[in-house]
C-alpha cells in the first residue's frame, strides 16, 4: 500500500518543462530520497506535491486520496508537511512561536479562535512543540527570535517546523545544506528515527547521507526519472555516475 | 453680557482653500467695519471647515455647545451649507450663506438660514435670455453639465429658456463631479456645431472646460457662455486671452456702481490693496446682513434678529437688496458679463464689460420652500 | 594582501567576533571552519563592511577597509559570494552577469557559459526562477566576471551536485593559480583538503586553531573536535 | 477574563478623560468615534499587514445604512447601528475577498479603486444618499424597551452612548488581537507563503480580519451620522481613507491604544493647528515625516511608558495624558 | 462613427500626457521599489515653475528646458534629505513620508502663489489649431504627442538597454548586493529618483498650457498616474505607455458613450486588470 503515488506528473513553465511524466511511488515508513543534478526538477516536484505550484498535468494520490487539485493548506491538514530549500520562517517570532504556529496549522479551526485568549490554544500544541524542540535540539534556545539564528540554526528550525505538524509524510528539501558537520549526523539520525512513525521524502546532495540511510533512491535528470533503486544499485549505476556523482562515491 | 460673537465657517485649509481664504477676509472686514452694534462689541471667530462637510457640522456643534454661538456666516460647499443650516436651525440661530444649492432656500429651507446668492433659475434667466435677445443669430446651443443636483438645476432652467426662445438644444454632455479632462466633451460639442456653447459647470471645472474649449479653437466657431462663473479670482487665473469675447454670468462684479458696493470696494482696497473677489463679497455682505439685522432688531436675541431680517431691505453690493420673508432668499442682481481683449482693459482687473443685469427669482408659488 | 588585526564585530549589542587575526597572501586559499553560528559569515561580512567592526583593523593591499562602505571595498576588487546567494531575481541570468561584469576581468561572460553550460541554457531565465544549485553557480560566476583581486566565498558548494562541486574545486584552484587569494568558508572538509593552503577554526567568535593544508589531514581528530560537539 | 479586567479600567478612564479634558463634548465624541475607525484600520494594517485605502467605504456605508434604516424602516437607533454593522461586515467580506487576491501595492491600488467605486455609487444613488448634498436630517430614533424609553437626544447622552460603544468595541478587539487568531494574523503578515504551506487558509484569515475591521468601522460611521444628524458624501471620499490611515499609522498600529492616540492627534491637534495657522497642513506634512523617522511605532510607542504607568494608576492620572 | 474616431484620436493625445505623468512613477516604484505619493506634487511644482518662467521671460521653450531640471534637482534634494532614509522602510511608511512631502509642497505653493490657479499660455508658434475636415485638434496638443513620443524612446532605451537601467533594477531588489559589486548604490538611487522627478516635472511643463497651474492638480495627477501604472504593470516602461494610452482613449471615448461613468470606468478597468492580470498588462512575472 503506497502512501504517495504520482501518475505522469508534469510541470512546465511556459515552454520549459521542469518536470516531465514523473511516476513516483513512496511506501509508508520508508525513507525515499530524490537526487539529481542541479536544475533536475527536484524542488519543482516537491512544489507540485505540496501544492505550492499547480501541476500542468498528471495525478497525485496521497493516502489513497486524489490531491492534485487541493490547495497547500488542505494537503498539510491531510498530513503532509515540508521544509523549504530556501529558509522560510516567521523571522520576528521566537523559535517556540514558530513551532506553535506550525503545530496549529494542521487543525483548520484553531487558528480562527478569536474569542478566547491564545494561551488556551497554545496548550494544545505543547506536546508537539516540545517534541520538535527536543528532536531538533532547540530546548535551550526556544525563546530566541528566529531572525537572530545563524543560517544553520535556521535550517534546523525549518525541519523542526515540519516535525511540529506531526505529519504522516514529511518532505525535506536539502535539510542539511548549510549545516555543520556535527549537525549532519544529527539530521540523518533524526530522519532515520522518523521513519519509525512516518514517511520521509528527502532531497539531498550529501551522498554520504543519502546512500547510508535511504531505503529507496530516485534519480532525476532534466525533469525525468533517470533510475530508481536501492542505494547499492544507484551507487553502481553507470548513468548516475556520469550524470551526477562524478568521482564523489569513493569519498562517501 | 459682553460682546456679540459672529462665527465665520470658512474652508481656509483643504481643497477649497482658494475660496475660504477670501471668504474669511470678507467676514472679517464686515465685522471690523462695524466694530460694535447695539452698544456691544462685535467679535469675529473663524471656524475652519477644512473643506469637509462633516468637520464643518462638528465645529458648528462645538461652537454652539461651548461658546453658545448663534450667529453664523459662510460655507463653501452646498452640502456644508445645507447641513450647517439644519444644525443652526436646531438651536434657533442665524446663518447666512452664499452657497449654490437652491435647496437652501428651496426644499430644505428653514427659519434660521438665509441665502445671498441668486439661485440657478435667476442665473440662467439673467444670462442666457439677455444673450439670446442680444444676438438673434443664435439658433442652436450645446450644453456641458456636471451631473449632480446643481448642474441638473442649471440644465433644466437652460432648457426652458432655450425652448421659450425657440433655440434648438442640439446636445448635452454630462460629466462627473470629479472630471478634470474635458477634451472629450469639447470634441463632442465641436462635432455638434452649435451656435452657442453653454458651460453649466462650476468653479475649477468651469475654468478647465473653458480653457480647453479655447485650446480647441471653439471660440472662432461659436459663442461661449459660462452661466455660473466665479468672478474676478477666476478671471485672474484664466487671463484675458481666454476670456476675450466669452460671455460670463456672475453673482458679483466689483466695478458695478452703487453706494453699497463703492463703500465695500473702498474698504477692501484700503485693507488688502486689491479689488474684491466674489467669495469676499458674498461673505462680507452675508456677515453685514446679520449685523444690520441685529441693529434693526435692537437686540441680539436670534429670534428677534430673524424677524428683523425677514423682509429687510438694505444697501447691498448689487444695489438695493431685499430678503424675502417666505424663503429667506436675498433678492439681488445677477450679471451677464463679456470678456474684453487685453488691449481694451482699463486696469489689470478690468477683464469684462457688464452687458446686462437684473433680478429673476422663482415666485412664491413656484418655490419649494415650506417653512414651518 | 589581506590582514585582519584583532577584529571585534557586533550585531547591535551582541558581540560576535573576538580579536580575530589572520593574514592572506597572494595566491593563497584560506579556509575558515567552524560550527554553525561560530561567526564564519560574520567574519566575511566584517571584511565586506556589512557588519559593525568596533575594534581592530582590516587592511587590503595596505588600504584600510575598516568601516568603509561596502561598495568602496568591492571597488578595490574584493568579490563576495554570500551564503544566501542574493541573486537578482528580477533580472535574467544574462543581466545578472552583465551588471556585474567588469571588462578588466579575466573571465568574460562567454567563459562563464563554457564553465557552467547549465547557465548558458537558462540564460534568459529570471534569476528568481533558477534552481537552488543554478543560483549558486550564478553567484560564483558573478563574482568571477567582476574582476576579483580577491575572492570571498561563503559556502560555495552548498546545495550543489557532487559533479558541480568538483567543478567548483577546479575553479578555485584555477583562480588561485592566477595569484588571486581566496577566503573560503566551507562546511565540507573534503573540499577544504583539496583546495585550501591553510585554515583557521572559529569557535564562538574566536580563532581556536590554525594550520596548514597538511594539518587538515593530520589533525583531523582535533579539528573534528571543534566542529562536532 | 483577566485581559478584560486589565484593560476595561484604562478604556473607561480614556473615555472619562476625553469628556473632562477636551474643550467640548462634540470634540470628545468625534475623538472616540474616530478612535474606533482608526482601530478598524489598525487591525488590518498592524495585524494582517494590509494597507487599505478602502476604509472610507465602510465608514460611508455605515453612515448611510444607519441613517436610511432609521428614516425608511423606522427602526430605533440601536437597530439602525446593528444593521449598519451587518452591512459593513457583508461589504467588507466582499471587498476583502476580492482585494486580498492581490498583494502588496496591487492590493493597495485595488482598495483605492473600490473606494472610488463606492464614491461613484453613493454619488449616483442620490435619491437615497442625497448625492453631493449629503443625507440630511438623520434622526436618532429612540429605543423603546418594555415601555422604557432610551433616547440619545442630548449631546451628553450621545457621548455616553459613544463612550460605552468605544469601551465595548475596544475590549472586543483587544480580545481578538490577543487570541490565537490575532497571533496567526501576525504570522501571516510576516511570511504568508510559509503560513500557507503550514496549512493555514490565509485567504479566510484575511477576509475575517476585513470583516472585523469593516463592521466596527461601519458601526462607527453610523454613530458619526447620528452624531452630526447628517451623512455627507465626503465620508466615502478617498481623502477620508487617507485620513483614517494617517490616524492609524501616526497613532501606531501594533497596539489598540495607538488608534486612540492617532484619533486624538488628527482631530484635536488638527483643530488646534488650523485655528492658529491656515496653512497647518504644511505642519501636518512635517509631523508625518518626523513620526516615521523618529517614532516608527507611532505615538503609542513614544507614550508606551506613560501607558504602563497609567495601567497601574488608572483613573486619576489618566486625565493628564490628553492635555 | 466619425465622432468615435475623433474621440479615439483625442484619447491618444490624452494618453501620451498620462504616459509622461506615469513613467516617472513607474521608475521610482518599479525600480526603486519606492512608493512616491509626492510624484503628483513634482508635477504640480513643474507647472508652477513653468508659470514663473513664462511670465518672467515669455518664453515657453526656456521653461521646457529649465523647469524639468529644477524639479529633478528638487527631487534629488528631497531624496538626500528625506527619501533616502525611507528606502529600507515598508511601503506604508514610504506612503506616509511622501504624503507628508506632498502636503508640504502643496501648502508651500499656496503660501507662495496663493490658492488660486494660474494660467500659462501655449507658445505663440503653437497657438492655433489643426483642422482636418471636421476634426479639430490644437497644435499644442499635437506637439505634446510628438514630443512625448521622443521622450518615450529616450527613456525606454535608458532603462532597458543600458547597464544603468539594469543596475537600478537590480538595486531595487537587493541594494546591498549591488553595493557588493562595487556600485555606489546611494548615488545610483538618488540619480534615479531625480530622474523620476524630472519626468514628472516635464509632464507638469507640458500640462501647464492645457490645464493651468493650481495647487491641487498634483492630487489628481497622482491618481491618474497610479491607475496607469497599475493597469500597465508596476515598473514596466511599456506598461506606462500602453496604460496611459488605454486610460486616455477610454476616458475620451467614454465621454461620448457614457460620460457620467468615465471616471468610474477607469477605476473599474483598473480593478478588472488587477484581478485578472495580477501584475498589470506588462508587469514582470
Ligand atoms: N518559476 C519558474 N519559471 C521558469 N523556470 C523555472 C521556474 N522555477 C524553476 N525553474 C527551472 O526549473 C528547473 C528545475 O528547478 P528545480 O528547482 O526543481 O531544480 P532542483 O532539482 O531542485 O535543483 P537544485 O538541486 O539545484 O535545487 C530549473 O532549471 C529551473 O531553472
Ligand atoms: N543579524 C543578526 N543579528 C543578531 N545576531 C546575529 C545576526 N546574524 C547572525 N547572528 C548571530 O551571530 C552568530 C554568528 O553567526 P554567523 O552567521 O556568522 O555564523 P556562521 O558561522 O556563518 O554559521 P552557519 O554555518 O550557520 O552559517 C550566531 O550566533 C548568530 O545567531
Ligand atoms: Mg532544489
Ligand atoms: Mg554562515
Amino acid at each position: 500500500m503506497s502512501i504517495l503515488t504520482t501518475n505522469r506528473l508534469t510541470k512546465s513553465y511556459g515552454e520549459f518543462k521542469a518536470v516531465t511524466d514523473v511516476n513516483l511511488d513512496v511506501q509508508p515508513n520508508t525513507l525515499h530520497a530524490v537526487i539529481g543534478p542541479n536544475g533536475a526538477g527536484k524542488t519543482t516536484l516537491f512544489h507540485c506535491l505540496t501544492g505550492v505550484q499547480r501541476l500542468t498535468s498528471g495525478r497525485i494520490l496521497f493516502d489513497n486520496k486524489e490531491i492534485s487539485k487541493l490547495g497547500p493548506e488542505k494537503r498539510s491538514s491531510l498530513g503532509m508537511s515540508r521544509s523549504f530549500q530556501v529558509t522560510s520562517l516567521f523571522l520576528e517570532m521566537t523559535v517556540r512561536e514558530n513551532l506553535q504556529i506550525a503545530a496549529l496549522g494542521v487543525s483548520s479551526i484553531d487558528g480562527f479562535r478569536f474569542w478566547s485568549s491564545s494561551a488556551s490554544t497554545v496548550k494544545k500544541t505543547a506536546a508537539a512543540v516540545d517534541y520538535a524542540l527536543e528532536t531538533t535540539g532547540f530546548e535551550n534556545r526556544a525563546e530566541t527570535i528566529a531572525g537572530d539564528l545563524s543560517h544553520g540554526q535556521q535550517r534546523m528550525l525549518e525541519v523542526g517546523m515540519a516535525l511540529a505538524q506531526q505529519p504522516k509524510l514529511i518532505l525535506l528539501d536539502e535539510p542539511t545544506s548549510g549545516m555543520g558537520v556535527d549537525d549532519i549526523p544529527m539530521i540523518s539520525d533524526l530522519v532515520r528515527r522518523l521513519t519509525k512513525d512516518i514517511t520521509v521524502l528527502l532531497i539531498e546532495h550529501n551522498m554520504g547521507i543519502v546512500l547510508e540511510i535511504s531505503d529507496k533512491i530516485t534519480v532525476m535528470q532534466l525533469g525525468q526519472i533517470l533510475v530508481e533503486g536501492t542505494p547499492n544499485q544507484i551507487k553502481n549505476d553507470q548513468r548516475v555516475r556520469e550524470a551526477y556523482l562524478g568521482g564523489e562515491t569513493e569519498d562517501a | 453680557s459682553g460682546g456679540i460673537d459672529i462665527f465665520g465657517l470658512k474652508s481656509v485649509s483643504g481643497n477649497f482653500a482658494s475660496y475660504g481664504k477670501f471668504a474669511n477676509q470678507g467676514s472679517e472686514m464686515a465685522v471690523e467695519a462695524a466694530g460694535s452694534v447695539i452698544g456691544k462689541d462685535l467679535n469675529y471667530r473663524l471656524l475652519d471647515s477644512e473643506g469637509n462637510a462633516g468637520k464643518a457640522v462638528r465645529k458648528i456643534k462645538e461652537a454652539i455647545e461651548k461658546d453658545d454661538a448663534r450667529f453664523f456666516n459662510g460655507a463653501t460647499l452646498s452640502s456644508t451649507g445645507l447641513a450647517v443650516g439644519k444644525e443652526v436651525a436646531s438651536v434657533g440661530g442665524v446663518f447666512t450663506t452664499p452657497v449654490g444649492a437652491d435647496e437652501v432656500t428651496g426644499s430644505e429651507c428653514n427659519r434660521s438660514t438665509f441665502r445671498w446668492s441668486t439661485p440657478t433659475f435667476g442665473a440662467v434667466e439673467q444670462t442666457l435670455r439677455p444673450l439670446l435677445e442680444l444676438d438673434p443669430s443664435i439658433k442652436s446651443a450645446y450644453t456641458v453639465t456636471p451631473q449632480y443636483v446643481f448642474g441638473e438645476a442649471l440644465l433644466t432652467n437652460t432648457k426652458n429658456v432655450l425652448a421659450d426662445k425657440g433655440v434648438e438644444h442640439v446636445g448635452n454632455s454630462y460629466h462627473s463631479l470629479s472630471e478634470k479632462e474635458f477634451s472629450g466633451y469639447i470634441t463632442n460639442a465641436a462635432a455638434a456645431k452649435p451656435d452657442l456653447l453653454i458651460l453649466l459647470n462650476f468653479g475649477g471645472q468651469s475654468s478647465t472646460s473653458l480653457r480647453q474649449a479655447m485650446n480647441f479653437g471653439l471660440k472662432n466657431k461659436m459663442k461661449i457662455l459660462v452661466v455660473w462663473s466665479a468672478g474676478l479670482d477666476q478671471y485672474k487665473s484664466l487671463g484675458s486671452d481666454i476670456l476675450e469675447d466669452v460671455y460670463l454670468g456672475a453673482q458679483y462684479w466689483h466695478e458695478v456702481q452703487n453706494p453699497g458696493n463703492a463703500r465695500f470696494v473702498e474698504l477692501c482696497r484700503s485693507k488688502y490693496g486689491v479689488n474684491p473677489v466674489y467669495p469676499m463679497a458674498g461673505d462680507y455682505i452675508g456677515t453685514k446682513i446679520i449685523i444690520d439685522a441685529i441693529e434693526k432688531a435692537g437686540s441680539d436675541d436670534p429670534a428677534a434678529v430673524i424677524s428683523a431680517m425677514e423682509g429687510m431691505t438694505y444697501e447691498g453690493l448689487t444695489g438695493e437688496e431685499t430678503i424675502r420673508a417666505f424663503d429667506h432668499q436675498a433678492i439681488k442682481d445677477y450679471y451677464l458679463l463679456k470678456g474684453k481683449s487685453k488691449s481694451a482693459m482699463s486696469d489689470e482687473d478690468n477683464f469684462v464689460d457688464v452687458i446686462s443685469s437684473g433680478k429673476s427669482f422663482p415666485d412664491e408659488n413656484a418655490s419649494l420652500c415650506k417653512m414651518s | 594582501m589581506l590582514e585582519l588585526n584583532s577584529v571585534n564585530s557586533f550585531y547591535g549589542k551582541s558581540h560576535i567576533l573576538f580579536d580575530v587575526n589572520c593574514t592572506l597572501k597572494r595566491g593563497e586559499v584560506l579556509a575558515i571552519l567552524g560550527r554553525n553560528g561560530a561567526g564564519k559569515s560574520t567574519l566575511l561580512k566584517s571584511i565586506m563592511g556589512l557588519v559593525d567592526v568596533r575594534d581592530g583593523s582590516i587592511h587590503f593591499e595596505g588600504n584600510e577597509l575598516t568601516n568603509t562602505t561596502s561598495h568602496r571595498i568591492a571597488h578595490q576588487g574584493l568579490c563576495f559570494v554570500p551564503e544566501n546567494r542574493d541573486i537578482f531575481e528580477i533580472l535574467s541570468v544574462e543581466e545578472n552577469l552583465y551588471i556585474s561584469h567588469n571588462p578588466a576581468s579575466n573571465w568574460s561572460i562567454n567563459d562563464i557559459y563554457s564553465l557552467f553550460p547549465r547557465l548558458k541554457e537558462r540564460r534568459k531565465n529570471g534569476g528568481g526562477n533558477l534552481s537552488g544549485g543554478e543560483q549558486q553557480m550564478l553567484a560564483i560566476a558573478r563574482a568571477l566576471v567582476n574582476d576579483p583581486k580577491m575572492l570571498i566565498l561563503d559556502e560555495p558548494t552548498e546545495g550543489l551536485a557532487p559533479v558541480i562541486v568538483e567543478e567548483i574545486e577546479k575553479i578555485i584552484s584555477n583562480v588561485r593559480s592566477t595569484g588571486i587569494p581566496i577566503l573560503l568558508v566551507e562546511q565540507n572538509i573534503s573540499v577544504c583538503r583539496k583546495v585550501a593552503d591553510k585554515f583557521i577554526v572559529l569557535e564562538q567568535g574566536q580563532v581556536v586553531l590554525e594550520g596548514s593544508n597538511q594539518d587538515l589531514s593530520d589533525q583531523t581528530e582535533k579539528i573534528e573536535h571543534y566542529l562536532a560537539v | 477574563m483577566s485581559l478584560e479586567l486589565k484593560h476595561c479600567p484604562i478604556l473607561i478612564a480614556i473615555a472619562l478623560a476625553a469628556f473632562l479634558v477636551l474643550p467640548s463634548i462634540s470634540l470628545a465624541t468625534e475623538v472616540l468615534i474616530f478612535a474606533i475607525i482608526a482601530l478598524g484600520c489598525s487591525i488590518l494594517l498592524g495585524y494582517a499587514g494590509l494597507l487599505s485605502f478602502g476604509q472610507a467605504i465602510f465608514f460611508g456605508l455605515g453612515a448611510y445604512v444607519a441613517s436610511l434604516s432609521q428614516i425608511h424602516l423606522g427602526v430605533n437607533f440601536l437597530v439602525g447601528l446593528l444593521i449598519a454593522t451587518a452591512a459593513g461586515a457583508t461589504v467588507a467580506a466582499l471587498v476583502g475577498a476580492l482585494a486580498i487576491r492581490r498583494q502588496g501595492i496591487y492590493f493597495v491600488m485595488l482598495t483605492l479603486a473600490f473606494t472610488q467605486l463606492a464614491f461613484f455609487v453613493s454619488y449616483t444613488l442620490d435619491e437615497w444618499t442625497g448625492g453631493d448634498n449629503g443625507l440630511l436630517d438623520v434622526p436618532r430614533n429612540s429605543v423603546d424597551i418594555f415601555g422604557f424609553e432610551i433616547a440619545i437626544d442630548s449631546s451628553e447622552k450621545f457621548y455616553a452612548f459613544v463612550a460605552i460603544s468605544f469601551v465595548l468595541i475596544f475590549l472586543g478587539m483587544i480580545r481578538i488581537t490577543h487570541s490565537q487568531f490575532g497571533r496567526t494574523l501576525l504570522a501571516i503578515k510576516q511570511n504568508e507563503e510559509r503560513a500557507t504551506a503550514l496549512g493555514y487558509s490565509v485567504k479566510w484569515y484575511k477576509v475575517l480580519a476585513f470583516i472585523f475591521s469593516g463592521s466596527i468601522t461601519a458601526y462607527a460611521g453610523g454613530m458619526y451620522a447620528l452624531f452630526l444628524n447628517f451623512a455627507p458624501l465626503s465620508n466615502v471620499e478617498l481623502i477620508m481613507s487617507e485620513h483614517i490611515l494617517i490616524m492609524a499609522i501616526i497613532g501606531g498600529t501594533g497596539n489598540v491604544y495607538g488608534a486612540v492616540l492617532g484619533s486624538l492627534f488628527l482631530v484635536v491637534v488638527g483643530d488646534m493647528l488650523s485655528a492658529f495657522w491656515e496653512r497647518w497642513l504644511f505642519l501636518l506634512g512635517g509631523i508625518l515625516i518626523l513620526t516615521v523617522f523618529y517614532m516608527r511605532g507611532g505615538l503609542i510607542s513614544g507614550l508606551y511608558g506613560v501607558f504602563e504607568f497609567l495601567s497601574q494608576k488608572f483613573g486619576s492620572a489618566s486625565t493628564q495624558k490628553e492635555s | 462613427m466619425e465622432l468615435f474616431f475623433f474621440q479615439l484620436l483625442n484619447g491618444l493625445g490624452l494618453g501620451v500626457i498620462y504616459f509622461l505623468l506615469s513613467v516617472g512613477l513607474t521608475i521610482t516604484f518599479g525600480l526603486l521599489n519606492f512608493v512616491n505619493f509626492a510624484h503628483g506634487a513634482f508635477y504640480m511644482v513643474g507647472a508652477y515653475v513653468t508659470f514663473v518662467i513664462v511670465s518672467l521671460t515669455g518664453n515657453f521653450w526656456l521653461a521646457l528646458l529649465i523647469a524639468p531640471l529644477v524639479i529633478g534637482t528638487l527631487a534629488i534634494a528631497l531624496e538626500q534629505s528625506v527619501v533616502k532614509f525611507s528606502y529600507v522602510l515598508e511601503h506604508k511608511y514610504q506612503i506616509l513620508v511622501t504624503l507628508g512631502v506632498a502636503l508640504m509642497l502643496q501648502e508651500l505653493v499656496i503660501m507662495i502663489w496663493g490658492p488660486i490657479g494660474k494660467n500659462v499660455s501655449p507658445p505663440s508658434s503653437l497657438a492655433g489649431i489643426i483642422e482636418i475636415g471636421d476634426f479639430i485638434y490644437p497644435k499644442y496638443r499635437a506637439f505634446v504627442i510628438a514630443f512625448s513620443a521622443l521622450i518615450a524612446i529616450v527613456v525606454w532605451w535608458g532603462l532597458e538597454k543600458t547597464k544603468f537601467g539594469a543596475l537600478v533594477r537590480a538595486g531595487s531588489e537587493n541594494a546591498q548586493m549591488v553595493g557588493l559589486l562595487g556600485v555606489n548604490i546611494t548615488r545610483l538611487f538618488s540619480i534615479t529618483f531625480g530622474l523620476g522627478g524630472l519626468l514628472a516635472g516635464l509632464a507638469g511643463v507640458l500640462a501647464a498650457p492645457l490645464r493651468g497651474a493650481d495647487p491641487f492638480m498634483g492630487v489628481e495627477a497622482l491618481g491618474i498616474a497610479f491607475i496607469v501604472v497599475v493597469i500597465g504593470g508596476m515598473g514596466s516602461f511599456l506598461g506606462a505607455l500602453v496604460g496611459g494610452l488605454v486610460v486616455g482613449v477610454m476616458q475620451s471615448v467614454m465621454s461620448s458613450v457614457w460620460p457620467e461613468g468615465a471616471s468610474l470606468m477607469v477605476y473599474a478597468a483598473m480593478a478588472a486588470v488587477i484581478l485578472s492580470r495580477p501584475r498589470g498588462l506588462f508587469g514582470r512575472a
